[in-house]
């Protein structure tokens, strides 16, 4: 069983890896925050499978903590998005 | 097999699976908005799906309130960072 | 299995870093450098380290990130291409650079064996201390001198970062705010809140017996009020309210004030009589928790940028 | 042997060994100052790194590693972050007085008096 819940977590986080590589060559910066959701969605999911596997409870802490901070991140990330001067720099870099 | 681990392999299958076509609508579809939505829609439900799946593997009712969290966790940060990163696309599409 | 996983962390966390070193655009590389802090995370439960992955996962990922990020977006205006290094100046500083790497790979493939450790020793003395968790133990009572400097480098850091604020402007407050708030941040900052000073305060309290602890539930009390600065529901305080510089001295002044306790008390500097060690060092959490939290949420809030009130 | 060599401490402290090249090679070459702070911050997760190997390797006496460079690890990540911060603070003061954030010397941008 904990072979089994390994491997899934492996598999997620390849799905994961191979997404994150995709965003983070997007033309569009807007869709790069996309890569920290995916990274927390798929972090947390391969956390927790883990911590099934290993019997270690307090991975779902790690797990948490994880999915907390890409929220966080996220938000940040939206705020430099939204002031004017970088969306000014943001049409410039993308007429290129 | 315990019935216990068969439920859990059937539900991490499935999360397993849908995390795939999360990432496979992100490498496929043409433009952010539907990446966005593949994305968010996806992953989460495959989140839910494999914390679902561990529940009968937590060995304490605060384990599997902790996993519960975390998917709550997501919930909110999936919808947030779903609505940030649609609004930064309108702005840009509709310009100030 | 797990060894197919650790490879593939490794691969991953090696493309993410060079990623940062070769893309052009700043804000891509940091947007980089948070996942790769979120996948260092990851890769520390594989080394065992429940507690350094709660660390890097909340200043990796988060509170790093955000820093950076404000940085980038203050920076952007006055984007120069500056010349960079010569061809020959960067094939010569890549070969030192593999170097470098290459010894150290030497050395840790001939670490020797078996490894020495001071496990065995944190065992036997962690009944002392009535802690669960030897992390915990090390950083607030085996080598809790340590953690005490670190205190003072994190409070001589933020005076380093005040100081930096023009001479009018000593004493204002630092502004956090955007120029827009989208609204489902406002929204986010008014329901994230809640969850995080709850993860916060289970953070610290179970620190004490399993993974987690100070540094973990202050950084997380940290973000939430940056959260809520950031989305303008709180002004950022002023910094020479008293309060707030209170708050940043308490936990490292009571943890000194023990500490000088521990001559009367137990014979030394830092040490706790044996009975009450635990509730002493909880107390010392506590106070630590909220002086942390407050230290890195004004770091990242940078210096004063508008004059005090009168 | 075998089984040392493949264990996650082995590859884990190589991947810190490979990251301090990166994050060195980073930090000596680039133009921009922002990501000089980056490439540092990569240079230090690499240190950690490495340190956690030690810390892996260490294990006994019923904990899976060893506590003492763990938690020094942990006190190093956060004053790498209040390192980072104060550089950040530097960075962001350098750029309001001259408007540039980079090092090299520019004759003809003279420093604005402050406002």
């Amino acid at each position: 069983m904990a072979d089994i819940l390994t491997g899934a977590a492996l598999f997620i986080l390849a799905v994961t890896a191979l997404g994150l590589f995709r965003v983070l060559r997007a033309e569009f910066a807007v869709e790069r925050m996309m890569a920290v959701q995916l990274l927390g969605t798929g972090g947390a999911a391969a956390l927790l499978l883990l911590g099934a596997a290993s019997g270690t409870g307090a991975m779902t802490d790690v797990a948490l903590l994880l999915m907390l901070f890409a929220a966080f991140s996220c938000a940040a990330f939206a705020l430099g998005q939204a002031s004017p001067s970088v969306e000014g720099a943001e049409r410039r870099e993308d007429g290129a | 097999m315990a019935p216990a681990d068969a439920f859990t392999l059937l539900f991490v299958t499935a999360g397993a699976i849908l995390f795939l076509a999360g990432t496979l609508g992100l490498l496929r579809f043409p433009d952010t908005l539907s990446r966005l939505h593949a994305l968010s829609k996806a992953d989460n439900l495959g989140l839910g799906l494999i914390v679902i799946g561990l529940l009968p593997q937590c060995d304490s009712v605060t384990a599997g309130l902790k996993l519960v969290c975390v998917w709550l966790l997501a919930q909110l940060s999936a919808a947030t960072a779903s609505q940030l990163i649609a609004g930064a696309v309108y702005r840009r599409k509709s310009g100030p | 299995m797990t060894l197919l996983l650790d490879l593939a962390l490794v691969a991953w966390l090696l493309a993410l870093a060079l990623h940062i070193a070769r893309v052009r655009d700043d804000r891509n590389a940091i947007v980089a450098f948070i996942g790769f802090g979120l996948l260092l995370g990851l890769g520390w439960t594989r080394l065992a380290s429940l507690d350094v992955a709660l660390t890097e996962a909340a200043i990796g990922g988060g509170v790093t990130g955000v820093l950076l990020l404000r940085a980038e977006a203050h920076l952007r205006p006055g984007k120069a291409s500056g010349a960079s290094v010569s061809h020959g100046g960067k094939t010569l500083a890549a070969i030192a650079c593999a170097m470098v790497a290459a010894g150290l790979a030497l050395a840790v493939l001939a670490f020797p064996s078996p490894a020495p450790t001071l496990a065995p020793a944190a065992a036997t003395a962690l009944p002392s201390t009535g802690l669960g968790n030897p992390v915990t133990a090390v950083l607030l009572a085996y080598r809790a001198l340590d953690t005490l400097l670190e205190k003072v480098v994190l409070i001589l850091a933020l005076i380093g970062v005040w100081s930096l604020a023009p001479d009018h402007l000593w004493g204002g407050a630092p502004s956090l705010r955007p120029d827009v708030v989208p609204e489902p941040l406002a929204y986010l900052a008014q329901t994230l809140p809640p969850f995080g000073v709850l993860i916060a305060v289970y953070m610290f309290w179970v620190g004490a017996d399993a993974p987690g602890g100070t540094f973990q539930g202050g950084t997380v009390l940290a973000a939430m009020w940056l959260l809520v600065m950031l989305a303008r529901l709180r002004p950022a305080p002023e910094t020479r309210r008293r309060s707030v510089r209170l708050v940043l001295i308490g936990g490292p002044t009571l943890f000194l004030a023990i500490g000088f306790l521990g001559f009367a008390m137990a014979g030394g500097f830092l040490a706790y009589p044996e009975s009450i060690a635990k509730p002493l060092i909880v107390g010392i959490e506590a106070a630590l928790t909220l002086s942390i939290a407050a230290t890195l949420g004004l770091l990242v809030a940078g210096p004063a940028q508008t004059a005090p009130g009168r | 042997m075998t089984a040392a060599w493949l264990g996650p401490a082995t590859l884990f402290g190589l991947c810190g060994a490979a990251l301090v090249g990166i994050g060195l090679f980073v930090v000596i070459t680039h133009p921009g100052l922002l990501r000089r702070i980056v490439g540092f911050n990569l240079l230090g997760a690499g240190i950690f790194l490495v340190f956690g190997a030690v810390a892996r390797r260490g294990a006994g006496a019923g904990f899976e590693g060893d506590p003492v460079p763990q938690a020094m690890v942990i006190t190093g990540i956060v004053v790498a972050f209040s390192a980072t911060a104060l550089a950040v603070a530097l960075l962001q003061r350098l750029f309001d007085l001259t408007g540039r954030e980079t090092l090299e010397a520019q004759p003809e941008h003279l420093p604005r008096s402050e406002p």
